[in-house]
């Protein structure tokens, strides 16, 4: 326990598990058992086993938090997506009924027209690099403002006072450090490495992202935030 | 380069049907594209075993009758074989469901009929909670039909069947 | 039906170039398919926006330089517009594994890889759980490098793409 700004969310009853301690926890040990591989997720996988052990929690009675809920919500979300994108199952590999009509009917002879097709140009190729990577940056952004949209929804709950003092703190801590760079870690910000330091940061970081605030942007899973300055 | 010949090696090279959209945008601003066409059409027509079609909004390049059995063996594969038959079920059936379609031609029907359609030798309409298939001028054409009545169509497919 | 139009027709539907074993197939047993084939040759050169060129052993029918430009986008890709992004991703993000790229195309990018593999213009191999995906010489060749290192290709898409 850090001393300092710690006693509010200790009075506040916010144990680390209420945020997104348990649902990494989740996830981490389905990683560590091998059920599931953390660089090639099938999210349909991953959520289902996400939700038994959710559920399996509750049944220990252990509180499950909103975060956690979150992230459930989320990943049935991405299941559904992708359940709705998958082609329909091919029940039957073998064609049912072969009759006389189908036999027949190359006997109709269609025209014969010319089908050729020309390769593919090396700027034509380039182009559609260009629209891939413009449209995954859009798809990151949309994700990242929803999910920020989210978690302001989800820690509405949470005491906004003590809250907005973090906001302060963290702030400051933000503008001095871009008085002389455009980036700072997330990890230069948490001074002691313990869970309610972490968080202490970690929300008002997304208060302020939501906020416009400042960017944030992870470059892969379980990584370093890094944060850039917008509008502090 | 003259828009005639541009006209004639668009339609080479398309091996498909085009529109006069789609030859206008690749004609000069005022060329007469209509009447471009109509001078290779009879051009093509006077000599050689090629000919340029038009119906309605599209024109063609193609093989003329006489030859097509003699080179077809040369031409690749249009349609593969599966997609063939989905074709040939709803011509003779049609106007009728997806959902017919695919109890005798297996899920892989749907797949074939998004082909089909994309070739324009098929058109579908929402009905109820399937779709309504028919065959379309293009396929009259396609397959030397003189007519696109679908009556006409089936009783020339149940014909064919004896 | 003569010959020299069967010639012609084959050479039109193919879309490739044919060899001369092939035309002969075509034409009737006492053909001199060479020399039907040059007297085409001749002709179009004449006039028109095709041509016919012989080398060695292949014959094609093609349009004429000067229009090929005009007349490019008409002509179908042999790589669906899909299917190129996804490769494009690969060129680019090489040696990159297959659940990188999905996460960046999508999981239809399986089925890209997929056909990418079968044009043999992707190679992969087991990496972890997932599958470790590069470039081909086959792909090299396609695009035009001169090498086929993968960091130059790379380098060189990463100074296009500016």
């Amino acid at each position: 326990m850090t001393s300092g700004e710690s006693p509010d969310t200790a009075a506040n009853g916010a144990a680390p598990e209420d945020f997104d301690e348990r649902s990494i926890d989740i996830l981490v040990s389905l990683a560590k058992n091998g059920e599931i591989d953390p660089w090639d997720i099938d999210i349909v996988d991953v959520t289902d086993k996400f939700l038994a052990r959710v559920a399996e929690l509750e049944k220990l009675d252990l509180r499950v938090s909103s975060r956690t809920l979150l992230f459930a919500s989320i990943l049935l979300r991405m299941k559904s997506d992708i359940l709705e994108e998958s082609e329909p199952e091919d029940v039957d590999e073998e064609e049912p009924v072969e009759d006389d009509l189908q036999a027949c009917f190359p006997a109709l002879s269609p025209k014969v027209r010319r089908h050729a097709k020309r390769r593919v140009s090396l700027s034509e190729l380039i182009q559609e690099l260009k629209k891939a990577t413009k449209r995954k940056e859009r798809s990151d952004v949309r994700r990242f403002v929803q999910l920020q949209a989210q978690e302001f929804d989800a820690l509405a709950v949470a005491h906004s006072e003590d809250i907005e003092r973090q906001v302060k703190r963290v702030k400051r801590e933000l503008k001095r450090r871009f008085a002389v760079r455009d980036q700072v870690l997330f990890s230069e910000l948490i001074v002691d490495n313990t869970v309610e330091a972490i968080v202490q940061t970690y929300i008002p970081l997304l208060f302020m992202a939501t906020r416009r605030q400042i960017q944030l942007e992870q470059k892969e899973l379980f990584g370093d935030l890094s944060i850039k300055c917008k509008n502090l | 380069m003259n828009d005639r010949d541009l006209i004639e090696a668009a339609l080479f090279v398309a091996g498909r049907p085009l529109t006069l959209l789609e030859l206008e945008s690749i004609a000069s601003i005022d060329a007469d594209v209509e009447d471009l066409v109509e001078s290779l059409v009879a051009e093509y027509r006077e000599k050689g075993p090629l000919e340029i079609v038009q119906t309605d909004e599209d024109v063609v390049m193609q093989v003329k009758g006489e030859y097509a059995d003699a080179v077809r063996t040369i031409a690749q594969r249009d349609l593969e074989t599966p997609v063939l038959r989905t074709l040939a079920v709803i011509a003779f059936h049609q106007p009728v469901t997806q959902s017919k379609v695919a109890e005798i031609r297996g899920n892989k029907a749907y797949g074939h009929v998004h082909e089909l359609e994309a070739r324009k030798l098929v058109e579908s309409e929402p009905y109820g909670r399937t779709r309504l298939l028919r065959t379309t001028k293009a396929f009259a054409d396609y397959f030397g039909f003189e007519t696109d009545s679908l009556e006409e169509i089936k009783q020339r497919i149940g014909l064919l069947l004896r």
